[in-house]
């Protein structure tokens, strides 16, 4: 039997990842893609949590499809603003878009 | 050890190493490509957790929708085949560390917590996830406001998503 | 036993048999490239430019109305399983959900981007 | 038990005692025996699939007035073998720019998303392959793999045919499922499980195509349009793009997914058959053996497949604007109203008898495709008029 903890370490390391990625990448596509990794790292918690607590209570799975429909909504229109942005400024390099610094 | 545990090692162990090169890969398509390896083996995980309704909805959705729409925009907002220039920023060193910061924190974090060596129970016989799943999404004493509002979260993101991507300069 | 062992046996297998067929091609196969034949084919003539093209921004309306539909079959069929013992307020409910992805679905219709333009 | 009643079972346990009769332990040969009857039924899929070669090029002539192989054996029957050795000793080229692992791995995913349909499909009472709870789910899934590997295809192989034709072979997969989708619940709801098994056990009196003609049509256009066949077949539509995503890969890796669009027809004449005619049943005789209910079963797919066949080599190939207008304004609103139509008649019909609620399910099914194909019939009155101007339109009505 797997303990709890593995899985949240698999969890926690693959949050890590996606931090990394959201943080550090150029490319908007790429940022957006690190922020799937960890949005994916939570529904691991939370189908964890659901196995190892009440079997009975839905609850974590319920709310991994919830992360489902957050994450479906999040990429669709974090790639629209990435095509729209990449349409008026013919850049999807995230730096480039400095337009409100100053 | 157990199958069970060596099989977990071999699948974690996979999913996070095609995690990092989803988030270091030159080329984007191979970044989509490897994230679909990391959603697949997040799947399986599900499936050595018992929810083989959230293994199959993992590939449902991310690889057979998310993944796919990823690659249409990659190739929507690329001049050239090509990757050319860095690919991480300049402040790259900084989210490393933070991001090491984080899992370091985490991980220390649960080490304290007392649940975490806590063993699953075995799941009662004739118990149907998807059945009982169905019953409290629709019930009114559990989430049946979350059901209807993830539709109308879908239509924002779906009518948001169709103006922006069709504005007209 | 946890019955995705078995699927992933079958997964195993799948990949199996499609390598094996596609090593004995290699193995029996001639192997006499040459620049000519390794050129990309382009009816006969010699290729022009690269194989990007410009897409049309539709495939990604596309690609994108079908994750909404496809999220909400997600919350539909665990609905869908427990129909038969909910009562008609069960129905009532799945109406409503879909009725409000529908109006999305009119939206992207009436704004031209379903077409092939 | 016998041979005769349980032969899978009856097979299994012999073998499990002789390996564990050599000194295995009883997981390991527990295993060795699943991967052995896995691998025996994907080779028995492959044997038909080489046979299904054939079979689509004799009835293809058919449909044209032909005679269609048959040279080598009787009745042609050698040629896919001579069509296999053909395809093994092509060379296996691959052309400049193109990226080398995804070029290959694409092919083999192709095969194995059909390949992994098997796991759930139940071809006899007591050969279930695998009792999974989300079986019509599954089916999906493993399609999401087989769109991948498309795009994978047609991406890797840098050429402008291929990119293009595997793009709108994408588009027209994902907006076809979406109304597969629907259909795919009506089942799940009449049946209340997703488990293939279940939805079989559930069609004890009235096949599921009594009950929902409709949702059973919309699910074969849906599953024409899934396999990329015509009168869907612009992604390959030869006189535009070639051979779509598949006009770099020779030898083998061709094979590979021509075998695979081959097998993935017989496999979605077999899923609809289970969805809507009940599968292996047919009106007890599965119960007297397993054998006769497999034949059962594969004459129900064969059947299924033809019917694909059939429109496939009778329809015209669809323009790609016509055919995802169609999908989106059409059929997906169709196939929710249908899917939304039967939960309501579910829920009003519970406590009825078997024979109202199969009328009143049949009448809902008339009475919704009956109000779709008036709609679409006013709507396409009024296209009509627009472009031919009224008074050709007037001319008619004399």
């Amino acid at each position: 039997m797997i303990p709890l903890s593995w899985y949240l370490t698999f969890a926690a390391a693959l949050f890590s990842i996606g931090l990394f990625g959201a943080l550090s990448r150029r490319n908007m596509v790429a940022i957006l893609l690190g922020v799937e990794l960890m949005l994916n790292a939570v529904n691991v918690n939370l189908v964890a949590f659901w196995r190892y607590g009440d079997v009975a209570q839905m609850a974590g799975q319920v709310f991994a499809i919830i992360v489902f429909a957050v994450a479906a909504a999040e990429v669709a229109v974090g790639l629209a603003l990435v095509i729209s942005v990449y349409r008026r400024h013919n850049t999807v390099i995230a730096e480039e878009l400095d337009l409100m610094k100053w | 050890m157990t199958t069970e545990q060596i099989i977990f090692l071999i699948v974690a162990g996979a999913t996070l190493a095609s995690g990092l090169l989803v988030v270091t890969s030159r080329n984007l398509i191979h970044a989509a490509l490897w994230l679909v390896a990391t959603l697949f083996g997040v799947a399986i995980v599900y499936t050595l957790l018992n929810a083989g309704f959230m293994a199959v909805v993992q590939v449902v959705v991310y690889i057979g929708a998310i993944a796919i729409l990823f690659i249409f925009a990659v190739m929507l907002t690329r001049k050239d085949m090509r990757d050319s220039g860095a690919q991480l920023n300049s402040n790259w060193w900084a989210g490393a560390l933070m991001a090491v910061l984080t899992f370091g924190g985490l991980f220390a974090m649960l080490r304290t917590w007392g649940g975490m060596s806590k063993t699953a129970a075995e799941i009662p016989a004739g118990f149907d996830q998807i059945a009982e799943l169905g019953a409290q999404l629709t019930s009114p004493e559990a989430y049946v406001l979350p059901f209807e509002v993830a539709s109308v979260l879908l239509l924002a993101a779906m009518v948001g998503a169709v103006y922006l991507a069709f504005n007209k300069k | 036993m946890n019955e995705w062992l078995y699927v992933l046996l079958f997964m195993v297998v799948g990949a199996i048999i499609p390598i094996g067929a596609i090593a004995a091609g290699f193995i029996f196969g001639p192997k006499k490239p040459n620049p000519v034949k390794r050129e990309t084919y382009e009816c006969g003539i010699e290729p022009v430019g690269e194989a990007w093209v410009q897409f049309k921004a539709q495939y990604y309306i596309f690609a994108l109305v079908f994750l909404v539909f496809d999220v909400e079959a997600v919350f539909l069929f665990p609905w869908a399983v427990k129909l038969g013992a909910l009562g008609i307020y069960a129905v009532v409910e799945g109406i409503i959900f879909v009725s409000i992805l529908v109006v999305g679905l009119i939206y992207a219709w009436r704004k031209g981007m379903l077409e092939w333009v | 038990m016998n041979f005769w009643n349980d032969p899978l079972k009856v097979a299994a346990e012999w073998l499990e005692g002789v390996f564990v009769g050599w000194g295995m332990n009883e997981i390991a040969s527990h295993v060795l025996v699943v991967f052995l009857g896995v691998f025996l039924l994907v080779l028995i899929l492959m044997v038909i699939d080489i046979f299904l070669v054939w079979i689509e090029r004799k009835v293809v002539a058919r449909f044209q007035d032909r005679i269609g192989p048959n040279r080598l054996g009787p009745f042609g029957l050698v040629q896919p073998f001579a069509d296999i050795i053909k395809l093994i000793i092509k060379e296996d080229t691959t052309p400049d720019g193109a990226d080398k692992v995804v070029y290959n791995l694409a092919p083999v995913l192709s095969m194995m998303s059909v390949l992994m349909v098997w796991a759930v499909v139940p071809i006899a009472p007591v050969m279930l392959s695998v009792d999974l709870n989300v079986g019509a789910l599954f089916l999906i899934a493993t399609g999401a793999i087989g769109t991948l590997s498309i795009i994978m295809a047609g991406w890797s192989s840098n050429n402008k045919f291929a990119l293009i034709g595997g793009f709108r072979q994408v588009a027209i997969m994902v907006a076809f499922e979406v109304p597969m989708l629907a259909t795919l619940m009506i089942p799940t709801i009449f049946s209340g499980s997703m488990n293939m098994n279940a939805i079989i056990t559930a069609q004890d009196g009235l096949w599921f195509f009594v009950l929902s003609p409709l949702g059973a049509l919309i699910f074969l256009i849906a599953a024409i349009a899934e396999l990329g066949r015509a009168p869907f077949d612009l992604a390959e539509g030869e006189s535009e793009l070639v051979a779509g995503y598949s006009t770099e890969y020779s030898g083998m890796k061709f094979g590979m997914f021509y075998a695979g669009e081959l097998l993935h027809a017989l496999t979605f004449g077999g899923i609809w058959s289970i969805l809507f005619f009940g599968g292996y049943r047919f009106f007890g005789l599965e119960q007297v053996s397993p054998f006769l209910a497999i034949l059962i079963f594969l004459a129900k797919a064969l059947l299924g497949y033809w019917v694909i066949m059939w429109v496939k080599y009778t329809m015209l190939r669809i323009r790609i604007d016509q055919m995802l207008v169609f999908n989106w304004v059409f059929l997906t609103p169709l196939a929710f109203a249908l899917m939304l139509v039967t939960a309501l008649m579910n829920a009003l019909l519970k406590d009825a008898s078997p024979w109202l609620y199969g009328l009143g399910m049949f009448l809902s099914n008339v009475v919704v495709g009956w109000i779709a194909i008036e709609i679409a019939r006013s709507v396409s009155r009024k296209e009509r008029e627009k472009v031919e101007g009224v008074h050709q339109v007037a001319e008619a009505h004399h």
